[in-house]
């Protein structure tokens, strides 16, 4: 039985991590950087160690000083949170060499999915459908045409040895397949010295479904429904919400089955996530596995009603499941956004800084995980998340008039944050009815940024509110100077003015 | 002393009439506000006006220039004072570069691309800054000379900071 | 339609109505006092009237100030929350004549369950079970113990001009009755000049358990299942849950079924709570009828899935209730504790004064109902009651735990609060069980004092806290009192010591 | 300055051996403890020792009076220096009256039992003081003469403030 898990994470996922420790009676340590001694995952730890400078390859990505930590302090067990070693199938192959349990999938099931060409055969024997189109790299310009037809279009050619966009191009239209396929080649040649090219199914209207899953080392595996994370920015989600409004009963069990199939096809356990690309028919296409717990796991948290990290900890004690599929269901919608340090006006410009003040909205059907604090100083080494809203509401409706009135009462002073800008999506008919798809954000460019929702009055009281602030630490400022402790004439509302009063 | 407001680029006067604690009495380019105005957390204010309930969240990158947020909208504003007058008579053009270069918000210089005395085409990357695992490069308008450089690379910045100076 | 909502009340409560106002879209009102400019329910309308003086009687109990800014803000209802003017008959009655909604039963139900003597006639005509005992006030001693003897032993003979506990006498062998009957009423008689009696069953290991009910202006009610409030002290409930852990399905559906017709049998519409004392055998027995929101709703709301407050308006809108009885289920379980500002270790004093800084629990199955924020100062007018926690959890153990978790992360500085009281009933084992009756609190006194949960060490570490706080304070007045900005070489962490280090 | 601090009734004494930023080393009664000591918040601490992380958070009812809240316990302190030594050698017995009656709490003045140069018996009731809807009775201990009455009813009043004085 784990007694003791080392987090090796920070920000909120750290304290994610913790409060089911907590809960469970299982001590946590923590590890933290040098911008991190004042980070609320210290605070929340039974033990804590420093492990370095503030880069994260000196620190939370440095295996050698984790291992070392989780020694000292005798940890039964590591839990790697999302990003740094997560996904490392060294970093868990070393825990199981040290005797310490690795909360998470071993070294083979994160290496076969973290290679996208294996997982993409691994998917197809298992039967679970990919996007349609080559296994391997085609060379050959005739081969390239056949096979376009063979897909049907619209396809991507892609140059097989790419990334960033280069060498690859969309076809539409059949009198393009020659011409397209001949450029993409081309620039994939002068860019990789490598001209082979793969084809895959163009899916028009996008929409990123996934399952969650849970495996014990058993062979048992349930999944527990999907997450729509569609809203995305730069393949970076930004809302997500389950159920999926576009889902049906019928091609939900499909995909759960296909999802379960997936996981079993590499011998899973633990908690993980299949993502799928689907088109506004529902045809659905396995697009890879995060062999880790997912930033956005919360939604399926509230509407499910399982604690994802409590579950995870209990099959790495080798527990057999808790809960059979049967068990499941979902209750309400829930809907997350994710709040960054950020100027969405400005080409979403990360706005690192200290945090004045912050308000955290409360209330019924609210669940907020984060980690940060009035006066706390967001460093610039990490992630400028800040934090998850959840919004649990019976409906879908309450849960989106519960998320608008979240975010309205949610206030930070001090950094630009993407409250704004995920209330503004609230707005949007098309996020309101459930049409959307990851083309979202870009096609609703105009609706989304700041406009005047403040009539002139109010602009005018903004202003004058601006003018009095700045009065009131000018004078605060000849108070210091002049050697008087700060009483301001602004500062006068509290008790002490109701006791002159009455 | 007469201040004015820049609220979102336009200039207006401001007065303060009268006021009692949190009551206050404004001239705002000749419409007066009577208005209950209460900062209750550092930066956070409930403004009362006609019985309305107005909050804003106020951000400031520099000691005269504020962004509010309201509900949905960012505003901006910049208080206009003597001194800022005097700056902004000897400002040029728009389309001109700063004495120097500095970035809005606190990073880590990931490359510098000059040296001191070089000459820079308008249009060229001088410096470029992380933070937050984004880069961003910072470049110069027009031709230009460098004559301080200020920070190394490595090196971690705030925002406003001067990084590189020209002549 | 209901478009505008004036809530004439303060605090958690206050901001909680106008949460469900928000997301349903209707324009919230909030009117203050002179201690309440500052207060966070001015501050999440939108609108705010000020209405007088800091004492209640003065400001929120005024009606014709209530009315006035209702009119002058052109609102539709009024949502009076709890406490105050929520179960004032005239209030409602008034509304009535003023053509503005009252959220909220009419004068003949707040009456007739006002009144306990009509309540509890009312009942035994509707098949209500009532605690055994006499409806009349007995003047012969001879009827007196014939009625004893019919109602059976133990029973409580109590003055019926009585209070405050003059004029009361448990008597629990037979042998005693005729001499306590004489000392009751001769007690009865020095103390009210009136030595009329009634005689009541005793009820030996009491459970408070109430239903909550919703009913709506077509005749139709439904309830919404058990709440278990016998955690009180002085009848003050301090932790509530639903489920109750002595509660069976059989049971649940007979109470449910007389918990409706108690609300039918005075045409209730709107929210309300059955409360019933419980012996440990489950025979239940009607209370009193609540004809408004209660302050534990919030764990009815976390099991069953249905908003309350969204309910009343629906109801004061005149429509049918949304929900039938079938629809409803409970799912999972649910706390609330109460947080006060007082000190348990001082027989429960009040600590008002200005909250230095508070820090909210967050993450999974949490919810938080609070007005307060760090900085805040306490008013003494008013309840001290500064925080509802509620936590939702998969099962009973899930959830204590969870509380546990929550409120050993709830950190305040400046007011002393019942968060380590409140933490040290999570850890008695009666609790954990479920075993326990109202007498829990008084049952477990030495369990539930402050005690040596911190070993030496953490004695000292604390000591020395306090002693560096008071160096730190001393610094800070020098710096100040010399003429410079307080820079203490106590602050330096933040970015700027990063920067200066790397 | 020598310094004790008083925890839980008792006496040790305290010397701050060395520190350097958050990191601290101390002696506490013969005791060495080093440690990491930050404050996170105003009030709340966390302090590292031994790998081990202690949260407190600090309530002042006084300068050098301090009720210190861990999970389930609270820790009272007293910070005693040349001031307080000397104080306390100054005052009597427990079971002797202050110099003046006060409340620990703030609250509003609900009834004055006693006049100016009234003679008041050991045990009786002098002012009666509510706060959050709850009175309570304050009482002296010994025979006593009202000095001075410093509030009327009605009054709201501070914690520790002085509210009747005896000769």
């Amino acid at each position: 039985m784990i007694k003791k898990i080392l987090i090796a994470n920070r920000g909120e996922i750290a304290i994610r991590v913790m409060n089911s420790c907590h809960e469970m009676g299982i001590q946590s340590v923590a590890v933290y950087s040098e911008a991190d001694r004042n980070s609320l995952h210290v605070r929340y730890a039974d033990e804590a160690y420093f492990i370095g400078p503030a880069p994260s390859n000196q620190s939370y990505l440095d295996i050698e000083k984790i291992i070392e930590v989780a020694k000292k302090s005798d940890a039964d067990a590591i839990h790697p949170g999302y990003g740094f070693l997560s996904e490392n199938a060294g970093f868990s192959e070393r825990c199981k060499e040290e005797g310490i349990i690795f909360i998470g999938p071993d070294a083979y099931a994160i290496n076969t999915m973290g290679d996208k060409i294996t997982a993409r055969k691994t998917m197809l024997a298992a039967g679970v459908p990919v996007v349609p189109g080559t296994t391997e790299p085609i060379v050959d310009l005739d081969e390239a045409v056949k096979t376009i037809m063979e897909i049907g279009l619209p396809v991507m050619v892609k140059a097989s040895a790419g990334g960033g966009g280069k060498g690859m191009r969309l076809v539409e239209k059949e009198e393009d397949i020659l011409s397209s396929v001949q450029a993409a080649k081309s620039e994939a040649l002068a860019a990789f010295g490598n001209d082979a090219v793969y084809i895959e199914k163009y899916i028009n209207s996008p929409h990123h479904i996934e399952f969650q899953i849970l495996a014990d080392q058993h062979g048992n595996c349930i999944h527990l429904f999907e997450r729509e994370c569609s809203v995305q920015r730069r393949h970076q989600k930004v809302v997500e919400e389950t159920p999926s409004p576009i889902m049906t009963p019928e091609v939900r069990e499909d995909m759960g089955r296909h999802a379960v199939a997936a996981a079993k096809a590499v011998n899973y356990a633990g908690a993980g996530t299949i993502e799928f690309i689907t088109d506004d028919d529902l045809n659905y296409y396995f697009l890879e596995m995060n062999t880790r717990l997912q930033v956005e796991h919360p939604i399926t948290e509230q509407v499910v009603g399982v604690d994802l990290v409590r579950e995870q900890i209990n099959i790495a004690n080798g527990e057999k499941l808790h809960y059979r599929q049967e068990d499941l269901s979902q209750h309400g919608h829930a809907i997350e956004v994710r709040v960054y340090a950020e100027d969405t006006d400005n080409n979403f410009m990360p706005n690192p800084g200290k945090i004045n003040y912050i308000h955290f909205p409360l209330g019924a059907g609210i669940r907020h995980d984060s980690y940060v604090y009035s006066g706390y100083d967001i460093p610039i080494y990490y992630d400028p998340m800040i934090s998850k809203l959840v919004v649990w509401g019976n409906s879908r409706e309450e849960a989106i008039g519960r998320m608008k009135r979240a975010l309205e009462s949610y206030k930070i002073s001090g950094v630009k944050t993407s409250i704004p800008f995920l209330s503004r999506i609230m707005d949007v008919a098309d996020f309101k009815n459930g049409h959307y798809t990851t083309h979202f954000i870009p096609n609703h460019e105009d609706a989304l940024k700041s406009k005047d929702s403040c009539p002139e009055e109010c602009v005018d009281l903004a202003a004058i509110t601006a003018f009095i602030d700045f009065l009131k630490k000018q004078e605060q400022i000849k108070s210091v100077s002049n050697g008087q402790a700060s009483v301001s004439q602004w500062k006068a509302f509290g008790r002490k003015k109701a006791v002159t009063r009455l | 002393m007469s201040y004015e407001v820049n609220i979102n680029g336009e200039d207006r006067e401001i007065e303060i009439l009268s006021r009692e604690d949190n009551r206050i009495k404004v001239l705002l380019g000749g419409k007066t506000y009577d208005l209950d105005l209460l900062e209750e957390e550092p930066g956070i204010y409930s403004v009362l006006w006609q019985g309305k309930n107005f909050n804003f969240e106020l951000n400031t990158s520099a000691a005269k220039k504020y962004t509010i947020d309201t509900i949905a909208e960012r505003i901006d504003v910049e208080i206009v004072d003597a001194e800022s007058r005097y700056m902004r008579s000897r400002k040029g053009n728009d389309d001109e570069d700063a004495a120097f270069i500095s970035t809005p918000m606190p990073g880590q210089v990931v490359k510098i691309l000059v040296k001191e005395g070089q000459a820079v085409k308008g249009g060229e990357t001088v410096i470029i800054v992380s933070a937050m695992k984004m880069e961003s490069e910072y470049k110069v308008i027009k031709d230009r000379i460098v004559k301080e450089v200020l920070v190394k690379e490595g090196d971690n910045i705030d925002g406003d900071q001067p990084l590189i100076t020209f002549e």
